[in-house]
C-alpha cells in the first residue's frame, strides 16, 4: 500500500487532501454525512477578531463550471470559536488549520497571539485576501512590503507552521509568495477566488448583494494550476493547491504541478465525499503507476 | 439526513413544463417532514455543477416512496426533466426544518406558483390528522396552475386564483385571501410557500390581524447543509437581527422574525 | 424596430458585436459560412511586425467551459497583411479593426505608422497582453507608465479611433485603463485571456507545448464582466467588452455592466451565427423592453 | 464546406465503446472525400464546449447518408454515443483535404487504432474505382479492434495484428507491414492513418524504400475551418518549416514533408 503521507516544511499530513476555508464550516455540519477522520486536515472557515454578519444575499450564483460567492467573512468572531468550536474540533483526531483574517496587520496579530495559546492546532493560515482599510483598501496579497510585514508580525506571535493563503486578483502571485516567505510563512496556499461579477439581466443590476463575488470550481482550475507551477519554479515553498479540484486527476495536476497538499472546496457542495474518493483514488494511481509515496509526484512536472 | 441514492420510479409531465417525480428511497419517505426538501445532483459533470434544491411534496413511509413536483426553468430541471426510469439520483436529505402546526383550526395554506409543493406535503398531513383545511393557490396565470385534484386527497377548500382571471378568481392572491377574510373565514393559523414579494405581502397585511403565519423562504443554495453560509436571510429574534441559513435554520421561518 | 447602431468616442457601429482578435482569423475563413455583413465589425488576429511562426502544438485544450490556447501569436507580418489580406478585407462593407502587438514600443509605433497611410481601417487595436521585452519581460498591461509611453507614442502615429486591449492578469485593471486613456486610447478591450496550465496527468508534464496559455470561455465570463463593470465605474471610457459570450443573455450582462460594445471570441468556434444570432436576440430584447435603442443599456446596471 | 443539420439515422455499439453513426446530410453524403472530417456539436451546454472533429468512414450519395466511426473516450463522445434516432446533429463540414490516389497499385492502407475510420471511406473508394487493395490494421488488443467485415466490401485482403498477440498477426503493426514486405509485398503506395508515434515510425521505416506515403494527421481543434490557428504541425515545404493547419492544409500530408 502506497503511502499518501506528505510534509510542506514543518507541517507533516497522513494524506495531502484538506478541506479549503469557508466550503466546510467547522467540520461540524459534514460530519454527520461522513467521517471526518478520513480528511487529511480540516481547514476552518476564515475568522476574525469580532463576529462578522456577512453581506446582504444574494451571495451566490452558480457561473459556467463555476460559484460566484459574495459570504462576506460572516463568522461568530474568534471569542466564540475559543469557546465553542475549537474544544469540539479537537475531538476529532484531526490537523487542525485554523484560517485568520482581518482589517489591519493588528488585528491578524491579536488573533495569532491568543491562538497561540491554545492546544490541538496543527497550523494557522493567513487568509491574505482582504483588503487593508488601513492602507486605503489595498488587498495584502498585492503589495509586497506591505505583506512581508505583516506576515513577520503574525511570524512573532505564532509559533506554529505559518501558512500564507494568496489572492490570484494579483498581477504575480510569485511576488507575492516571496514576500509570504520573507516574513517567515512556511507554506504558500494557493488560490483563494477569483473576482467576479454576475448581472441579473432581468433585473438589470448585479445579482449578488455584495454586487461582486469570489469565483471558484473547475472554471478556475486552470488559473490556478499555472499560479501553483509558478510559485513551486520560483520559490520551492511547499504549496497547498486548490481551485477546482473535484477529481483525482484534477488534484494530480495540481501536485504535478508542485503542490505537496491540495484543498477541496467547492466540490463539497457537489460531493461531499469528494475528499475520501480523491484519497482512495491516489492510491490506485501510485499502485498502478508502481509509486510507494505520493512525494516522488511533487512537481514532477517541471521535469 | 443523509446522502442516498434515489430510484426514479416515475416522470410525468403533468403540464407543460410541470413535472412530477416519484422516487423510490426509504429512508427519506420515513423522515422527511412537510417543509423539508431535498439536495439533488442533476447531471455528471461541471455544468451544472451545483446540486439543485426541491421540496418534498409528498412521501409514502409505507412504498418507501417521495413526490416532488418542479417546474423546467434552467439546465438543472431540464436535466431532470429527462430522468429515465430506474436511474438512480444522489441526494443528500431530507433537508431544513418544517412546518410545525399549533393545531388552531382550521389552517390556512397560501401556495403562491411554485410554492405549492411543500404546501401539498403538508395539506396531506394536516388532513390525515383530520384538521379542516383551506388552500388558496395563485398564478400569474392558468397554465401555471396545477391540477391539484391530481396530488391532493378529497377534503381541503382549495380556491385558486390568476392575476389575469384566466382561472379561479382574478387577482393577486393576498387580495383573493383579504377577500375570503372579509367574507368571515378565521384562519386558526396560515402557512405559506411562494415568491418572496408575494410572503412579503403577506405578512405586511397580516401584521394587523396578527395570525400566526409560517412562510418557507428559498434561497440560492450551495452545500444545503449548512457549512457555506450561501444561503443567507436576515432574521430578527431575541432583539438582534442576524442572517441565518435557509437551509438549516429554515426554510420555514415565522413570518414575524422575517426582516422583509 | 430599435436601433443597435453605438457610439465608442469616434467610433461609430451599426450593431456592438464585433469579433475577438485571434479568433475569425482575416475573415476568410468564416467568409463561406456566414455573411460577413452582419457584424458589427472585424478584429483582425493581432499582426506583428515580422511573421511569426507560433507555439509548437499541442496549442489547445478544453477546459471545464473554457478553452486553453497558445498561439503563440502566429501570423503573416505586417507587410504581408498590407499586400494580401488588406484589400480583400477592404472589399467587405465592414469596419474593420487592426490588431497590432509587438516586442518594444517602437515595434507597435512602427506598425501604426504603416497603418495608418492605409485607407479603410476603422480603429487599430493595440494587445498589450504581451511582455516587453526590453523591460524584462514586463507585461505592457501591468506597468502604468510603460504602458502610457507606449500608447501617447503609438497615439503620435496613429490618427483614428485608438483600443488598447488590456490583459486580466493585473492587480488592477482600472490603473491600466487610466494609464491608456492618459496615454491617448479613446477606448478599451477587456478582457484577454487568462493565464492558466492544464498538466497532462498521463504524460506528467504541461500539455500544451508552450506550458501555458491563455484561458477564454464561458468559464471567465464572471471575471470579464467585474472587469469591465470597473473599468466603466472608475473611468467612464467606451469599452468593448469580451470574455465568454455565447448568448444574448452574455452580451446583455456586458452591456449592463458598461461595455458599449461586445466582441466574440471562443463562441465563434462553437457556433459561427454566434453574432447575427445575438444581433437578431438584442432587437427582441430591446423590443420587449419597448426601448428604442441599445445606447440606453450601456452601464445601465451601476444605476 | 457548410454548417448542416444532420439527422441520426442509426448508431450502434459495433465493440464496447466502439459506436456506428449513420448520419442522413445529402449535401455531406455527396461532398464528402475520403481523409476529410466534419465538426459535430455535441450537447447544447457549455461543457463539452467545443465540437469534436470525426472523419468520415463513409457516404452514400444516393442515398444522402453519411458514416461515422467513434470510440467512447470522453465526455464529448459519451453524450454523441447517447443521441437518439431523429435527432439533428449541428455539424461543420466536409472538411480538409483527401487522400489522393496516384492509381500505383496495389494501395496499401495501414490503420493504427481509431484511424481506421478514414481508410474505411477511402478502402471503400479505392475498391469501387476496381484498385488492388491491402488493408492492415493493428491495434494493442483484440479488444480494440473492429469487426471490419461489417463496414468494408469484400475484395481488399486485411490484415489483423495486435500487440499482444490476441487476435491476427502478434506484434506492432510497423512490425508485421516489415514482414509482409521482407514476404514479397511491394506496394504501389502507401495511406496511413492511427496515433503520431505509429506514423512516425512507419515514415521512419518507409525512409529507405520510399513508398509514396500519405499520413492523416490529428491535433486538437477548436474551430475546423482554419482561423484559429490551433491544429497546427510542423511542415517542411519548398525547404523552409511553418506550422500548418491540420484543419485545412491537412488532415492529409505528405509523410515526407512532416517534421516528425
Ligand atoms: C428550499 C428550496 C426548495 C425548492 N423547492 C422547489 C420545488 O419543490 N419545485 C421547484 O420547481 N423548484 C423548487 N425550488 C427551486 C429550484 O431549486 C430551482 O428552480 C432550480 O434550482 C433551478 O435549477 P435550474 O438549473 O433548472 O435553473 P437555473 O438555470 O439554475 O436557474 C433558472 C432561473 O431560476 C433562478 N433560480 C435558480 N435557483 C434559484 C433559487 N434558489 N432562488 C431564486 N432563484 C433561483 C435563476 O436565477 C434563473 O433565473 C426550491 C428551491 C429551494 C431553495
Ligand atoms: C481530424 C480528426 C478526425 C478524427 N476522427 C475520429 C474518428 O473518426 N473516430 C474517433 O473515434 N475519433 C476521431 N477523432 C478523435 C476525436 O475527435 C476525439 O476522440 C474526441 O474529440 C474526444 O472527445 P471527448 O469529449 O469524448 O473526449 P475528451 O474528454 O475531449 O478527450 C478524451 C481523451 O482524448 C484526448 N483527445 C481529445 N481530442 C484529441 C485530439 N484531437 N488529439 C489528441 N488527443 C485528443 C484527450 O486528451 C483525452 O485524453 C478525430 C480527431 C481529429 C482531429
Ligand atoms: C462559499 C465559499 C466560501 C469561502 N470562504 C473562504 C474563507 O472564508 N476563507 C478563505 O480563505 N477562502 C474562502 N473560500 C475560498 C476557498 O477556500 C478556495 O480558496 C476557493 O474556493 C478555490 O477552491 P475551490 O475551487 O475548490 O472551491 C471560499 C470559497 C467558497 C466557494
Ligand atoms: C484561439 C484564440 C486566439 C486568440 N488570439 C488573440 C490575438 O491574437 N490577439 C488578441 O488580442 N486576443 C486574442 N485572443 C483573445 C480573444 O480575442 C479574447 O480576448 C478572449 O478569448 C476572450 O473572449 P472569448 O471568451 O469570447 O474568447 C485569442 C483567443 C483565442 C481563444
Ligand atoms: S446552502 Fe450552504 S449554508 Fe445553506
Ligand atoms: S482548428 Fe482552428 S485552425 Fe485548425
Amino acid at each position: 500500500m502506497p503511502f499518501l503521507n506528505v510534509k510542506l516544511g514543518p507541517l507533516e499530513l497522513n494524506t495531502p487532501l484538506l478541506t479549503a476555508s469557508g466550503t466546510f464550516g467547522f467540520g461540524e455540519e459534514y460530519a454527520s454525512l461522513m467521517q471526518l477522520e478520513g480528511l487529511g486536515g480540516l481547514v476552518t472557515k476564515t475568522l476574525t477578531l469580532l463576529p462578522r454578519a456577512g453581506n446582504p444575499p444574494p451571495r451566490l450564483v452558480e457561473t459556467p463550471a463555476g460559484l460566484l460567492n459574495a459570504i462576506g467573512l460572516q463568522n461568530p468572531g474568534l471569542e466564540h470559536f475559543l469557546a465553542a468550536e475549537l474544544p469540539r474540533l479537537r475531538q476529532w483526531n484531526l490537523p487542525l488549520i485554523v484560517s485568520i483574517a482581518g482589517d489591519t496587520p493588528e488585528e491578524y496579530v491579536q488573533m495569532a497571539e491568543a491562538l497561540c495559546r491554545e492546544k490541538g492546532i496543527a497550523a494557522l493560515e493567513l487568509n491574505l485576501s482582504c483588503p487593508n482599510v488601513k492602507k486605503g483598501g489595498v488587498l495584502f496579497s498585492a503589495d509586497a512590503a506591505l505583506l512581508e510585514t505583516l506576515v513577520s508580525r503574525v511570524r512573532l506571535a505564532w509559533e506554529g507552521p505559518l501558512i500564507a493563503k494568496l489572492s490570484p486578483n494579483v498581477t504575480s502571485i510569485v511576488e507575492a509568495a516571496r514576500a509570504a516567505a520573507a516574513g517567515g510563512a512556511e507554506i504558500i496556499s494557493a488560490i483563494n477566488t477569483l473576482r467576479g461579477m454576475v448581472i441579473d439581466v432581468a433585473a438589470r443590476r448585479p445579482l449578488l448583494g455584495n454586487l461582486s463575488g469570489g469565483l471558484s470550481g473547475p472554471a478556475i482550475r486552470p488559473v490556478a494550476i499555472k499560479m501553483v507551477y509558478d510559485i513551486y519554479a520560483a520559490t520551492g515553498l511547499p504549496v497547498i493547491g486548490m481551485g477546482g479540484i473535484m477529481h483525482t486527476a484534477d488534484a494530480l495536476q495540481f501536485i504535478l504541478a508542485g503542490a505537496a497538499a491540495v484543498a477541496v472546496g467547492t466540490a463539497n457542495f457537489v460531493e461531499p465525499h469528494t475528499i475520501p474518493q480523491i484519497a482512495a483514488g491516489l492510491h490506485q494511481y501510485l499502485e498502478e503507476a508502481g509509486l510507494d509515496n505520493l512525494q516522488e509526484l511533487v512537481g514532477a512536472a517541471h521535469l | 439526513m443523509k446522502q442516498c441514492q434515489a430510484r426514479v420510479l416515475d416522470l410525468v409531465e403533468v403540464k407543460g413544463g410541470f413535472f412530477s417525480l416519484t422516487l423510490y428511497e426509504p429512508y427519506l419517505a420515513a423522515t422527511a417532514r412537510p417543509g423539508q426538501f431535498i439536495h439533488l445532483r442533476v447531471g455528471s459533470g461541471v455544468a451544472p455543477l451545483l446540486r439543485r434544491p426541491f421540496s418534498v411534496a409528498g412521501a409514502d413511509p409505507a412504498k418507501g416512496t417521495l413526490h416532488l413536483l418542479f417546474r423546467c426553468v434552467g439546465e438543472g430541471t431540464k436535466l431532470l426533466s429527462r430522468s429515465r426510469e430506474g436511474e438512480l439520483l444522489d441526494c443528500l436529505g431530507p433537508l431544513g426544518n418544517c412546518f410545525i402546526s399549533s393545531g388552531a383550526e382550521p389552517a390556512v395554506l397560501l401556495a403562491g406558483g411554485g410554492g405549492i409543493a411543500p404546501l401539498i406535503f403538508l395539506a396531506e398531513s394536516l388532513r390525515a390528522a383530520g384538521r379542516e383545511l383551506y388552500l388558496f393557490y395563485g398564478a400569474a396565470k392558468s397554465a401555471d396552475l396545477l391540477p391539484l385534484e391530481q396530488f391532493l386527497s378529497p377534503g381541503p377548500v382549495v380556491k385558486y386564483a390568476t392575476e389575469d382571471g384566466s382561472a379561479g378568481e382574478a387577482g393577486l392572491l393576498t387580495a383573493v385571501f383579504q377577500r375570503a377574510l372579509a367574507a368571515g373565514l378565521f384562519p386558526g393559523e396560515l402557512f405559506a410557500c411562494g415568491p418572496r414579494p408575494f410572503l412579503a405581502a403577506l405578512a405586511q397585511q397580516n401584521q394587523r390581524r396578527g395570525y400566526p403565519l409560517q412562510v418557507s423562504l428559498e434561497e440560492r443554495m450551495a452545500c444545503a447543509v449548512g457549512a457555506c453560509q450561501g444561503c443567507a436571510v436576515l432574521i430578527r429574534r431575541n432583539g438582534r437581527e442576524d442572517y441565518l441559513r435557509v437551509c438549516r435554520e429554515g426554510p420555514v421561518f415565522q413570518s414575524t422574525e422575517v426582516v422583509w
